[in-house]
């Protein structure tokens, strides 16, 4: 029996050996558990684009990429664990993947002096980078997303919320909860009226809060959702006949697989994403040849293209960016932590490199700072086609309304920074 | 005829002292069953007190009425003269009533030693917070608790399965550990039900010759449940009689033999 | 009549339906409770199980595909046919009893006679092995379900009700072709446990293990029947929500949904299990309609464990359960 | 010839009342306290603290009292994981609200807050037994859940809900935060443990725990011998409160540094700590220590074996650890219903005969 396990194996106990010179990407995935289905694609995307890496530019900048896999359930003691076995191999950049473990590691990772990208997750305020060294959450965060959101249907509205009504649809707990201060802010100012719905976990049975939308008839609904809180909500809508294009997902609420199983129901369903949708990009056809032909996928090479796959890919893209200015900016190949994060916080993503990656296009162009962890805020509306059975994006990367929104970060970060007698950065 | 107050001794030199419990009419239904009905007696203290009468007489069902287990409907349980208010069965145990079980009640998961210690948690006064931090008084009183055990396992010469788990032991010694259970509670009555059932001739004379000696050296009053009208006979001062929930007999054994009721009863006359 | 009262009708319609299918959970563990005083916490995962099986089956999955492949390097999925549905369930029913028999030989024939929460456990350590395998057999995506279940707002009622109320009620077609397959599995498992003598040598074993035996039933072969019955009605369950939201793992969580049920109905009594449902469906419906709004919502979870709790508190043997006689 | 007990006499009844009467055992009993405070502080890295030690020592002692409660009392609870978020729950505030006072009191006080709680939803087990209090239980997991989530003064307002450990010193060492070493954690959980052990056994081996055993064994004899039940069972609950209410302060505290109710304290909790204490042996104080090392350690074990040393991929090596826990914990429900504990004593009894057997 020709045994690739065994192979497998051998290759993993050479490869712990000597090779301390790789640059270690540890991926904090969760391919079991509730929300298996949503953390696959995501840990394949980030895997294969190493893969690639490696393959054929021979790593970054001539130094291998050593990616690290650590399944955590999307628990966080599991991730806790994950933290604590690989951060001593050298890993120069945790993604944790779960708002959760994000959490538990923000003191951590900092008292470690490894940086933490927290990519459209964790905690918002750390896009203020004077409270939080070595956290960063570019290009976006939830509550630019929620903004995004409501300048959407603002737009679509014709320009005026007011006397609106926009209900925010939202999985109760720490996640779902994020947007209401900046929605509160919102609402005030663009004179619609909010009303907010939690769903418990797990969301499998949502009748009484479709229901309520259906009695109050609200103009807009904003959805923060998770795992089968998605598919189940998709499906309500499209059964009370809910408007499909005044219901709109921020962008956990918004892969293929959240709308598939509603079928031609889910038909003009919005998402929000701060990543481009689809395969056609030059780099799906490197990755095509270098990874999944050559049998070196991560998963079973039928994810390519997908919202969360295309997710992971740009997630490594962005650390393998920060990993390659490290490089030209210490003179060294072999990066530690420390020069990563000072990488990171000098990270900008514009189309030049983006194209040079085979991604043109893929993102919004961004700069961070020693201030700014959170990027440039910008996110796009996708809308999804149940005929073609694909995403597209029906306008560009726009910014979030930064007067809303820097207020309620410096509050929160100062709360923070209180609580934890942290002295701010950057002066 | 004795008053309620009056003092006898026995033929064999035992003092007899007045009323200390008193059943008034006592009625307990279960839904529609009458299993006791308007049934009146008197316990003596220092007596050997039995209560006889076939199954189903009601004889457990009076047994549970005076621990407090169950409720009767009519009448009234007089405890030193005074009427017994209502009160929950560890009330009924804090006043000094102990008893044993038809069916073994053991607690089949402690040792022996254990069981028997149980037996005197009315006698611990330290409170959750002593016992915590095992010192002073706690310990103290877990040392006299033990010695007080001792002794009763002494009596009833159950010292070589002290520390056995009672759930292997065999039957008869079962029911010797929660006489030792009772005991040790230092009760003023004692009520055992059915302490002889499934013995053989020998342990039933061990028992017997316990309960005496319990009777005897501990000055404990006994009221028994018995099936067995001859061991009843030779024990017991004085005999209650039921059948089907109504008392048919009341008095010393000698009177009991004589009556014709009983009679009847045990040997299956008809009812009418 | 005034709006509230309509809105809260219509919320009551609905929780009557929500409280079929979780009638429908709860059936599954009352069957087992009853028949050998195990209460079979795996009833969630079988339910998730059953229904994988379906899917795969019905799109023709590679069972372990994802192991074979990383074992001996190939590249399989699929076996490249689909298989009908009505096929499909039987398979898929075929495969229940299978693990009924393997459940009852290799792990309850080990423990006749252990304490309930020995029993308890035991199903606990089954549903870890079966969402394990159930993952590794049939990979741990979303799957699509379709039998050809109809879903979405049922016209004629919403008409109909316009018409009366100005205010036309919406009623899921899905919900209610559950609660027709509810009832007549309901029906069809009563009709089975009175007049079959494989359904009366189940009563019999239920009311007393001991005289059953000593009538010439087979324990063994009870047991694997209720296994196996309990499969059906949790691939029916599985069905039932797989085809709102997909096949996945959340599927198993429904079991949590039933404790209350219940709770409420009493562990040994079928037509406790489906008022309980019902009482549970409407209650935490109609809770979350009059009270949710003012607390913040998302109270349905912990409410149904709450109503029955109060409601236990005063009836301690559930709605149907045998009443306790205390003995010493 | 291993394990002796013979010619270690008794001479008085304190001495036979010990934790353990037995030289042998008491000698064991101090090796082993002598490596866990004196050895382990100089060995123990972050990887061995934070991936084993920690929370094997706080869960523990959530085992301790759910044993308490369930293995001494009898009262099946599935409500762990919400008592825990309580003692979370209350340790953050105090810490919040009182920041000069020391941790060690916080997460005392923490853990009699949870006891006050746990006692007020163990008032129904009077009325409700087996497992319809288990399921009744699980009312009071999912409304604390529900509460800690829905009433933002429990975790100050903050936008997102989660709750931060600040840092905290005992004896100007940090045990909380960002800034901890792992002996200092460590120990500080050890600590914790060993006092909630001591009390626990004393509590067992006295007149309460007798109470509660037989309450345990048969609830309507114990009333009738003269315990007061109501008494008995919701000291049972109290007593198991406080010791979860600490593990959970600890947890969420020394151990995760963030946590939110729903996400670190949700049912599995529950079932977790269930476990620990079926496996370890229900009324065993070693059982609890025993059945949170095997549960702590076997995941953790089971993915070094399949990652690390055969190279398997991640999903595969946790569907097959979700496969092998599932199996072991039906095989040792087989092979010894009584659980680690009662393995231990058997083990025992062998020992001390070897090598003559009969």
């Amino acid at each position: 029996m020709k045994i690739k396990l065994t192979t497998m194996a051998l290759t993993a106990l050479m490869a712990a050996g000597p090779a301390m010179a790789d640059l270690v990407f540890p991926s904090l995935s969760y391919r079991t558990g509730p929300f298996a289905a949503g953390g696959i694609p995501f840990a394949d995307g980030y895997a294969d684009y190493f893969t690639l890496l490696n393959e054929r530019d021979g790593g970054i900048g001539g130094v291998p990429a050593k990616l690290i896999e650590c399944e955590t359930a999307y628990n966080t003691e599991k991730g806790v664990e994950c933290y604590e076995s690989t951060k001593d191999e050298g890993a120069l950049i945790y993604q944790p993947l779960s708002t959760g473990i994000t959490y538990q590691l923000i003191p951590k990772a900092t008292a470690d002096g490894i940086p933490i990208h927290s990519m459209g997750y964790g905690r918002t305020s750390a896009k203020n980078g004077k409270v939080f060294s070595h956290v960063f959450n570019y290009p976006v965060n939830y509550w630019d997303g929620a903004s995004v959101g409501i300048n959407h249907f603002k737009k679509q509205a014709g320009g005026s919320l007011e006397g609106k009504k926009i209900t925010l649809l939202h999985f109760n707990g720490a996640y779902g909860k994020e947007p209401i201060p900046t929605l509160e802010a919102l609402s005030a100012q663009e004179g619609f009226s909010l009303n907010t719905i939690a769903i418990d976990y797990p969301g499998q049975e949502q009748k009484s809060q479709w229901l309520q939308i259906r009695r109050e008839r609200p103009d807009y609904v904003l959805f923060w959702g998770w795992g089968v809180m998605n598919q189940v909500a998709v499906q309500e809508a499209s059964n009370i006949r809910f408007p499909m294009e005044n219901f709109m997902g921020i962008w956990w609420s918004g892969a293929e697989l959240d709308v598939l199983p509603a079928g031609d129901g889910a038909n003009g369903y919005k998402a929000l994403q701060f990543h481009n949708v689809g395969s056609d990009f030059p780099i799906f056809d490197d990755i095509k040849q270098y990874v999944t032909d050559a049998g070196k996928a991560a998963g079973a090479g039928d994810q390519i293209g997908t919202v969360l796959y295309n997710r992971g890919v740009y997630a490594a893209f962005l650390a393998a960016e920060a990993a390659k200015a490290a490089q030209a900016a210490n003179g060294t190949k072999e990066i530690t932590a420390a020069m990563m994060r000072d990488s990171m916080e000098a990270l900008t993503i514009d189309e030049a490199k983006m194209a040079a990656a085979g991604l043109p296009g893929f993102g919004p162009e961004f700069q961070v700072s020693c201030e700014n962890h959170g990027g440039g805020g910008m996110a796009a509306v996708a809308q999804w086609d149940a005929t073609a059975k694909t995403w597209s994006l029906i306008s560009d990367f726009e910014a979030s309304d930064s007067g809303i929104i820097e207020p309620l970060i410096m509050a929160d970060s100062k709360a923070f920074a209180d609580e934890n007698g942290i002295a701010e950065r950057c002066n | 005829m004795l008053d309620s107050t009056d003092s006898y001794v026995t033929d064999d030199g035992r003092t007899i002292g007045g009323v200390v419990m008193e059943m008034k009419n006592i009625t307990l239904r279960f839904g529609g069953v009458v299993a006791i009905k308007d049934i009146s007696f008197d316990i003596r203290e220092g007596e050997i007190r039995a209560i006889i009468g076939p199954n189903g007489a009601g004889k457990s069902s009076m047994l549970n009425v005076i621990s407090g287990f169950y409720v009767p409907q009519e009448g009234q349980v007089m405890f030193h003269g005074k009427p017994r208010p209502q009160m929950k069965p560890y009330e009924v145990a804090q006043q000094g009533i102990a008893r044993t079980f038809q069916n073994i009640a053991l607690f089949e998961g402690m040792t022996v030693l254990d069981n028997v210690m149980t037996g005197r948690l009315n006698k611990m006064s330290s409170g959750l917070f002593a016992q915590a931090i095992w010192r002073g008084k706690a310990e103290q009183e877990e040392i006299e608790n033990r010695e007080k055990a001792e002794k009763i396992i002494d009596f009833l010469e159950i010292q070589h399965i002290r520390k056995t788990p009672v759930a292997r032991l065999p039957y008869g010694l079962k029911k010797r550990v929660e006489l030792a259970r009772a005991l040790v509670s230092e009760p003023s009555i004692l009520l055992l039900d059915e302490p002889m059932a499934g013995m053989n001739v020998e342990e039933k004379e061990d028992m017997s010759r316990f309960i005496l000696d319990v009777n005897d050296e501990f000055g404990a009053t006994i009221a028994l449940i018995e099936h067995d009208m001859g061991v009843v006979m030779d024990l017991s001062d004085r005999v209650v009689v039921m059948d089907y929930g109504k008392k048919i007999g009341d008095g010393t054994p000698n009177d009991i033999r004589n009556n014709q009721a009983v009679i009847d009863a045990y040997l299956g006359v008809a009812h009418d | 009549m005034p709006e509230q009262l309509v809105f809260a009708m219509e919320v009551f319609l609905n929780g009557l339906m929500a409280g079929v299918l979780y009638a429908l959970v709860a059936l599954g563990f009352v069957l087992i409770f009853k028949a050998s005083g195990i209460f079979n916490y795996a009833q969630g995962v079988m339910a998730l199980f059953s229904a994988m099986t379906l899917v795969g089956i019905m799109k023709g999955q590679v069972p372990f595909a994802h192991v074979i492949n990383v074992i001996f390097g190939t590249d399989v999925h699929y076996f490249g046919w689909t298989v009908p549905a009505l096929l499909a369930i039987i398979l898929t029913v075929a495969v229940m009893v299978l693990f009924a028999w393997a459940v009852q030989k290799y792990i309850f024939s080990h423990l006749v006679g252990q304490e309930p929460i020995i029993l308890f456990m035991a199903t606990i350590g089954l549903a870890y092995f079966l969402e394990g395998v159930g993952d590794l057999m049939w990979n741990s995506e979303i799957k699509k379900l379709d039998v050809g279940l109809p879903q979405g707002i049922n016209e004629a009622i919403d008409n109909y009700t316009f018409n009366i109320f100005d205010y036309g009620f919406f009623i899921d077609n899905l919900d209610i072709v559950a609660t027709l397959i509810a009832a007549l599995l309901v029906g069809g498992l009563v009709i089975f446990s009175q007049y079959s003598k494989e359904g009366r040598a189940m009563r019999a074993v239920a009311d007393d293990h001991q005289a059953a035996l000593s009538v010439g039933v087979s324990l063994n072969f009870i047991w694997i029947m209720v296994w196996s019955v309990a499969g059906f009605v949790a691939l029916v369950a599985g069905i039932m929500w797989g085809t709102k939201s997909g096949v996945q793992f959340s599927l198993s969580l429904i079991a949590l949904k039933a404790l209350p049920v219940l709770m409420l109905g009493g562990f040994t009594s079928i037509p406790g299990a489906i008022v309980g449902g019902l009482i549970i469906g409407v209650g935490e419906k109609l809770f979350e309609f009059a009270i949710g709004p003012m607390v913040g919502g998302a109270t349905e979870n912990w409410f149904a464990y709450v109503l029955a709790l109060i409601f236990l508190v005063f009836r301690p043997q559930g709605l149907f359960g045998e009443k306790i006689i205390e003995r010493v | 010839m291993f394990y002796r007990e013979a010619g270690d006499f008794k001479t008085s009844y304190t001495d036979d009342n010990q934790t353990f009467p037995i030289k042998f055992d008491r000698y064991r009993y101090y090796v082993v306290l002598t490596v866990a405070f004196g050895i382990i502080p100089f060995l123990i890295n972050d990887y061995w603290a934070n991936a084993f030690l920690l929370p094997f020592l706080i869960y523990s002692i959530a085992a301790i009292g759910l044993n308490i409660l369930t293995g001494y009392c009898g009262q099946v609870s599935l409500g762990t994981g919400g008592f825990m978020a309580v003692g979370a729950y209350a340790c953050y505030k105090l810490m919040t609200a009182f920041p000069d006072v020391n941790i060690f009191f916080h997460v005392i006080a923490a853990g009699g807050i949870t006891a006050i709680v746990c006692t007020a939803f163990g008032l129904p087990s009077l009325r409700i037994k087996g497992f319809y209090l288990a399921v009744a239980t699980l009312a009071a997991q999912f409304f604390l859940v529900w509460l800690f989530n829905k009433v933002s003064w429990f975790y100050n307002y903050s936008a997102s809900g989660q709750i931060n450990a600040p840092e905290r010193t005992v004896f100007g060492v940090p045990v909380t935060g960002a800034n901890t070493e792992a002996w200092a954690t460590y120990l500080f959980c050890l600590v914790f443990l060993a006092i909630s052990a001591i009390i626990a056994r004393n509590l067992t081996r006295g007149m309460q725990g007798r109470k509660w055993m037989a309450i345990r064994d048969m609830d309507i004899a114990a009333e009738i011998i003269g315990v007061n039940p109501l008494r008995a069972k919701l000291s049972a609950f109290a007593v198991s409160g406080f010791f979860i209410g600490i593990s959970g302060a600890l947890f969420f505290a020394v151990y995760l540094g963030a946590a939110e109710a729903g996400d670190s304290f949700g049912i599995q909790k529950s079932f977790l700590v269930l476990f620990m204490i079926i496996i370890g042996g229900l009324g065993s104080i070693f059982g609890s220590f025993a059945g949170a090392a095997f549960l702590v350690l076997l995941p953790v074990a089971l993915k070094l074996v399949g990652v690390d040393f055969l190279g398997w991929p991640t999903d595969i090596v946790a569907h097959i650890q979700l496969i092998i826990v599932g199996a072991l914990i039906i095989i040792f429900l087989i092979a010894e219903p009584h659980g680690i504990a009662q393995l231990w004593r058997v083990a025992k009894e062998k020992l001390r005969l070897w090598p003559f057997p009969h």
